[in-house]
């Protein structure tokens, strides 16, 4: 059974269709990364999976997107539930006001957890894999705030892994990094993908290229191409992917 | 003279037309702060602040006013904060874009612009004759706390807009429910906004005196409240009975009153200022 | 309820007299820190409706209560005995720069106030042709006053009636303010305003054109009140006091006070005070109504 | 869980309900009181008859003069501070230094935290025996006093409200303008001004409200004598001063004469209503411009 | 002469340095690309030339910038008549909300001309040089907001083009506009140049391969590279030049 599914999916802001009848499919463990100018729904693609859309007051959807074969959208679905397993990560870093300690252990608290020990363990481990454990471990108390804008994205990957999800949104997760920020996330992609099936968006062609393993290409809200990365960017099927990648718009 | 001359030479008389102007509103505000304390400050001292009212000028002190101005503020906010910052959070985190909501959000702008006086019958109405509490007191700290509900809405629902919507969303998909993510996240974040809207609310009350009339709280009172179903007399209130008074040493109270009053509310402003701006650092 | 009125004294009503009720308030609270007594300024007849339904115990008055309040006061079982406390003369009074009034007659006032002015007398020509023709500004008590009452009896001859068109304040002070500001302005107010302020007002003499009363126009003093030569215009000042608050001691604590304080305090405030005799027959009335309410 | 946020939830839409509670007690208070009113007066001689004597021997229940010297004072008020805040808000935006603004505007703003008391004596105390000596032969209350020193208080609502509209226009309209050769003036005048109109206009109506609202400034020294007059010199009597006249001097309860406050008051109420409503309307349509 | 020259110039905004001595010159009727990094000082670099940058509060520079050899910072410098001879075009579309007619006017009504017939004139001969003439000929009273993004670009060209400026500042002209209304811009440009003298910031490197004559690299607010645009694709100097190219960083 793959990982994720979606059927016939459309999605409507009100009268404007910005998701046209997308089908596609994603296994478990892999990096999937979607491309595609600005404005044509990669984002409102992306929050689909964990419901953030449903914030947005005249959002409706057409369609069904299965997790392990569950309609995420069904009526007896806990939508808190549903974004415990499936963890985001934003464009611009987005730490709480509160100190590393307390970002870390964000989800689990609002879950009761209280044992101390158990938060420790908790940030510990988050931090560990996140690749920012010794870089803060004396500073745990400090505000998170303080930190620089790439160690602040890495804390907000600690604080996803510290509830355990099965799935990674990440929403052009280093757009607003420095080189060495942005190579620290795509190692840490990397690495991630043993325990988590993930989705990047990126504007970045070089990026998609070098973190995934399948790439989406997305245009007026259409899914134009969705193939192996090697594949689509070296030999697209389509005339508006060749025309992308190539720079010729977007 | 070429354009490009006039041009500039019309700058630089605006430039100068409008630094007047500019300067005109502060030294008005200067003028007349001047002239209060000029004429109020000599009347000013712990006698003044601790006697009670008189017909002698020179013996009569404000210290039932003052006290009758803290119970006020004091019960006003009891009832007003609780119910403004509820109703603040309903509007902003709950209100959905329904006929319900566009008709709350029409309702608070209204609300805010009904003259305080309109306030005043309608407490009359309600609280003294229907509740029979009399111009007590509570009945006050009731009607002033409608009339700041609205100045609390509004400021309570302005600072939770300026927490940004990626702190909510991060909340939200770490798994939080709604309430989880207003008490965890937006109101520690916009606790600084709030709390400047509820000083300056209260600051407003503090100085409101039209509805305190119409309510018909009394001329002369020469003891404390010691209930909130006493009687009273507040500082406004005791400012318009000595203005209303043709006797010039009156003035001379009622100006020394004005400057306690102004500390207050120039204090309660100050606060604010400071909060706000203390706040605004704390900001992602 | 019962028990909190028992531990306050509420009075209200006129404001002529106000100030001699807040100046025993005054005395009588330096020797009694306990008392807790209010006093409002809602004028004669707002004080007379407060007073029937029982809000308060005492009410100010400076006219007589009329037949209808009075039987708004039985209808709640309410029995009441009003105490004269001071003298007060009326007077009418322009600014100070004013130079072409020296007097008025009765019937000069009556023309300026009757119902029929209103919207015509509009100018000071109109009173006396020598004077000139720049635009009159009246003042004068507001209709739920004493005073008000007072004067429209005594210069129109009914109670009530007058022009609606000039600025009519239940609060004498407003009138003093707006007289001795106004170098157009005549007005109307209580005694005692005008003695708290002489150097901001001028006082117009009147003349009641009755010879036998006084000859000529008559300027208010303290005599010329006490022995009614300025007519029509002096008048008794009165407190009312309830069948229900009189059963209580702190009331009669408050009520002897007064009587024995208000020779001096009604002086002292501006008003002409009784005979000192009056005063104890005052007390001697007051304590008789006690009796009775036993 | 869900139960505990349904919970919640309603506690705080019943706090948010509290205040349309409030307008509608507002209005139904309002409504029945005049109800009595005009049952007895009619409703075309209450906004025809050109005197208001209503607790005189001869009767009248015409609320124009009210309302004429409700307009009168805000008048005045206007014509001080919208030329003032006008330029002060233009000044600020445009020429002013952010440092200059930032200390400026608050201490301007200090000038709408001043109790209203307070400024009725300095009305009657400092700007009258002043105007007085100007115009000789004016009366010491009078609208042209009130109104100007309302025109003071409402000057920041002026000033603040139209500098933030000014500040709403992007600046990349303001850049465009420069880019092209424009001094601060020209762009001030062509562009920004135009473009934030409806939010200056807002300001001013807000303004408008305010002043038409305000209570105690004019009842210490614009007079209390109803008089139909375009006069600012004499005394005027507005609709704010009589209620609070009327109510504090009380009237028997339940006559005729007591609800002539609520035949002004529910005139008062629809005057700011209308002008509130008309606000909100240029706002939402200022927003949709640029939001 | 070189039409710009740019001497050793610093830029401080407060205490913190956004431009590091940067020295080059520019012939006429040369389009020269700015590319570089999000922040490096592109924006900063290009509002030299018509001291946009005056207007913020503690912006602060060092070093001379001439145009045909005269200082515009020099304090005799009238700096509206700068503005007209050095025209500049924004990254987003910032039509007046007035009508056409009256965007393309307003320049020259700010001289005071209000001759009928020559702004006629002017309107019709900008609008054409703007390739926007026939689109909108017959609306000219419509507001400009009514038109589409790309339209309202090349409106703003016109706007500019009706003073007759020398040269042109373009900060992303089109980076806010779909791939036709793209072409149609860089196609302007390449007509432009006939009379103009452009500089063009950009993020799309393509786009710079295509329109621009010369290249320059910024990094950090260093001026990395300097070259012909052909070259400095093929063959950059610099690594970091060459990393930035491809997509490494950005
Ligand atoms: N809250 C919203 N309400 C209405 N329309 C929206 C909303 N959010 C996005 N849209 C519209 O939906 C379309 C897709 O937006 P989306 O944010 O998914 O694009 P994107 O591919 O992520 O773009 P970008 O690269 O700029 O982030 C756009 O046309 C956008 O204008
Ligand atoms: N008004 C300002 N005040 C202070 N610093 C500023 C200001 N404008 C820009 N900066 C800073 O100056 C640096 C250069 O900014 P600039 O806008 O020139 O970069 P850019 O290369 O144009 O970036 P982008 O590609 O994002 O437009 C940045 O670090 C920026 O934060
Ligand atoms: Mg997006
Ligand atoms: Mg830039
Ligand atoms: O207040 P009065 O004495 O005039 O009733």
């Amino acid at each position: 059974m793959p990982e994720l599914e979606v059927e016939h999916v459309s999605v409507y802001y009100g009268t404007n269709q910005v998701l046209q009848d997308i089908s596609m499919t994603m296994e478990a463990h892999t990096v999937t990364a979607l491309i595609g100018p600005s404005g044509c729904g990669k984002s409102t693609f992306l929050r689909l999976f964990n419901r953030m859309n449903d914030f947005i007051s005249d959002f409706r959807h057409e369609g069904s997107i299965l997790i392990q074969g569950q309609d995420i959208y069904a009526p007896q679905q806990a939508v808190e539930e549903l974004r415990k397993r499936v963890g985001m990560v934003f464009q611009r870093p987005n730490p709480f006001p509160k100190s590393i300690y307390d970002n870390v252990t964000y989800g689990l608290v609002l879950q009761g957890v209280r044992s101390k020990a158990v938060l420790d363990e908790v940030v510990e481990k988050s931090l560990r894999q996140a690749a920012l454990w010794e870089e803060v471990k004396n500073d745990l108390r400090k505000s998170a705030l303080a930190l620089s804008g790439g160690q602040q994205q890495r804390l907000c990957i600690a604080r996803v892994l510290a509830v355990e999800p099965r799935i990674l949104l990440m929403d052009e997760p280093a757009s607003a990094l420095d080189p060495i920020s942005t190579a620290k996330i795509e190692e840490l992609i990397y690495d991630l993908k043993q325990q988590y099936t993930i989705l990047i968006v990126t504007h970045n062609m070089q990026q998609a290229g070098r973190v995934s393993d399948k790439t989406a290409f997305f245009n007026y809200g259409h899914l134009i191409e969705y193939d192996d990365t090697g594949r689509l960017f070296t030999q697209p099927s389509h005339e508006q992917t060749q025309n992308y990648i190539t720079g010729r718009f977007g | 003279m070429s354009n490009m001359t006039r041009n500039r030479l019309l700058d630089g008389a605006f430039r100068a037309v409008g630094l007047l102007a500019t300067l005109l509103g502060l030294l008005l505000l200067a003028v007349f702060l001047l002239d209060i304390l000029r004429t109020g400050l000599s009347r000013l001292s712990w006698q003044f602040l601790s006697a009670l009212p008189s017909r002698f000028p020179e013996r009569a002190g404000i210290y039932t006013a003052l006290l009758g101005t803290v119970w006020i503020m004091v019960l006003t906010a009891l009832i007003a904060v609780p119910v403004g910052l509820a109703a603040g959070v309903y509007l902003e985190e709950y209100g959905r874009k329904s006929r319900w909501s566009a008709l709350l959000e029409i309702n608070i702008t209204n609300l805010a612009g009904v003259p305080s006086v309109i306030y005043g019958l309608l407490g009359l109405n309600i609280f003294v004759r229907f509740l029979r509490m009399g111009s007590s007191v509570l009945a006050a700290s009731c009607t002033l706390a409608l009339l700041i509900l609205p100045i609390l809405i509004v400021a309570t629902r302005e600072a939770i807009r300026a927490v940004p919507k990626t702190l909510r969303e991060a909340s939200f998909a770490l798994g939080a429910t709604r309430w989880q993510t207003i008490w965890y996240q937006v109101l520690p974040a916009s606790m600084g906004g709030i709390l400047t809207g509820i000083i300056l609310a209260l600051s407003r009350a503090v100085g409101e005196t039209a509805p305190l009339l119409v309510l018909g709280v009394l001329a002369y009172v020469p003891f404390a409240p010691k209930s909130p179903l006493d009687e009273f007399s507040a500082l406004p209130v005791q400012i318009f009975n000595w203005i209303s008074r043709p006797q010039q040493a009156f003035g001379i109270n009622a100006a020394a009153a004005i400057i306690v009053l102004l500390l207050i509310t120039f204090g309660l402003n100050g606060l604010a200022i400071f909060l706000r701006n203390r706040w605004r650092r704390h900001l992602p | 309820g019962e028990e909190s009125t028992s531990q306050k004294i509420s009075i209200d009503g006129s404001s002529t007299v106000f100030p001699i009720t807040e100046a025993v308030v005054e005395e009588y609270a330096r020797q009694h820190p306990r008392a807790r007594i209010t006093v409002g300024v809602s004028g004669t007849g707002g004080g007379f409706q407060k007073f029937c339904r029982r809000e308060i115990d005492l009410t100010n008055a400076s006219r007589p209560i009329t037949d209808r309040e009075g039987q708004d006061c039985h209808r709640q079982d309410i029995d009441y005995l009003p105490l004269t406390v001071a003298f007060d003369g009326l007077v009418v009074v322009v600014h100070p720069s004013n130079t072409w009034v020296k007097s008025l007659k009765v019937s000069e006032l009556k023309k300026i106030w009757e119902p029929a002015a209103q919207h015509r007398i509009m100018r000071w020509n109109q009173i006396r042709p020598e004077w000139p023709a720049a635009e009159i500004h009246l003042f004068g008590a507001g209709t739920a006053s004493g005073t008000y009452d007072y004067f429209t009896q005594a210069v129109v001859g009914q109670r009530h009636a007058s022009r609606g068109d000039y600025t009519a304040s239940e609060d004498d002070n407003v009138l003093v303010q707006g007289v001795s500001t106004d170098p157009l302005a005549l007005g109307f107010f209580g005694f005692a305003y005008y003695e708290a302020n002489q150097a901001a007002l001028r006082l117009v003499p009147i003349d009641d054109e009755q010879p036998h009363n006084g000859a000529g126009p008559i300027v208010p003093t303290v005599e010329t009140v006490k022995n009614n030569t300025y007519a029509p215009l002096s008048r008794p000042l009165l407190l009312y006091v309830s069948s229900v608050a009189a059963r209580r001691p702190e009331v009669q604590a408050f009520i002897r006070f007064y009587l024995t304080q208000a020779p001096d305090l009604a002086r002292e405030v501006g008003y002409i005070p009784l005979p000192a005799t009056e005063y104890r027959r005052q007390q001697a009335r007051f304590d008789e109504f006690v009796t009775q309410q036993r | 869980m869900k139960q505990r946020e349904r919970l919640i939830e309603a506690l705080l839409a019943l706090s948010a309900g509290i205040s349309v509670l409030t307008t509608g007690g507002i209005i139904v208070m309002l409504a029945v009181e005049a109800a009595h009113f005009f049952r007895q007066v009619p409703l075309g001689t209450f906004l025809t008859d050109t005197q208001w004597t209503p607790l005189f021997a001869d009767k009248h229940f015409g609320i124009l003069p009210l309302v004429s010297g409700t307009l009168l004072t805000t008048g005045v008020a206007i014509a001080v501070a919208l030329p003032l805040g006008l330029i002060i808000a233009i000044y600020l935006n445009e020429y002013a230094t952010v440092g200059f603004r930032n200390v400026i505007k608050p201490l301007l703003e200090v000038l709408a935290a001043v109790p209203t008391v307070v400024y009725g004596f300095f009305a009657l105390t400092v700007v009258t025996p002043f105007l007085q000596r100007l115009i000789p032969g004016m009366a010491g209350f009078n609208a042209l006093s009130a109104g100007s020193v309302m025109g003071i208080m409402i000057l920041p609502l002026v000033s603040s409200l139209s500098e933030d509209a000014l500040t709403a226009v992007p600046r990349s309209l303001r850049e465009a303008s420069y880019a092209l050769g424009a001094t601060r003036l020209q762009t001030a005048m062509r562009v920004v001004v135009p473009a934030a109109s409806s939010g200056i206009t807002v300001s001013v109506i807000l303004a408008i409200s305010r002043a038409v609202g305000e209570t105690m400034i004019v009842a210490i020294a614009a007079g209390q004598e109803p008089r139909l007059t375009a006069n600012p010199l004499v005394p005027v009597e507005t609709i704010t001063t009589y209620i609070v006249q009327v109510s504090s001097g009380d009237v028997a309860y339940g006559t005729l004469e007591y609800d002539t406050i609520f035949a002004a008051g529910i005139t008062l109420f629809v005057l700011t209503l209308v002008l509130n409503n008309v606000g909100y309307w240029f706002r939402q349509k200022f927003r949709e411009q640029y939001e």
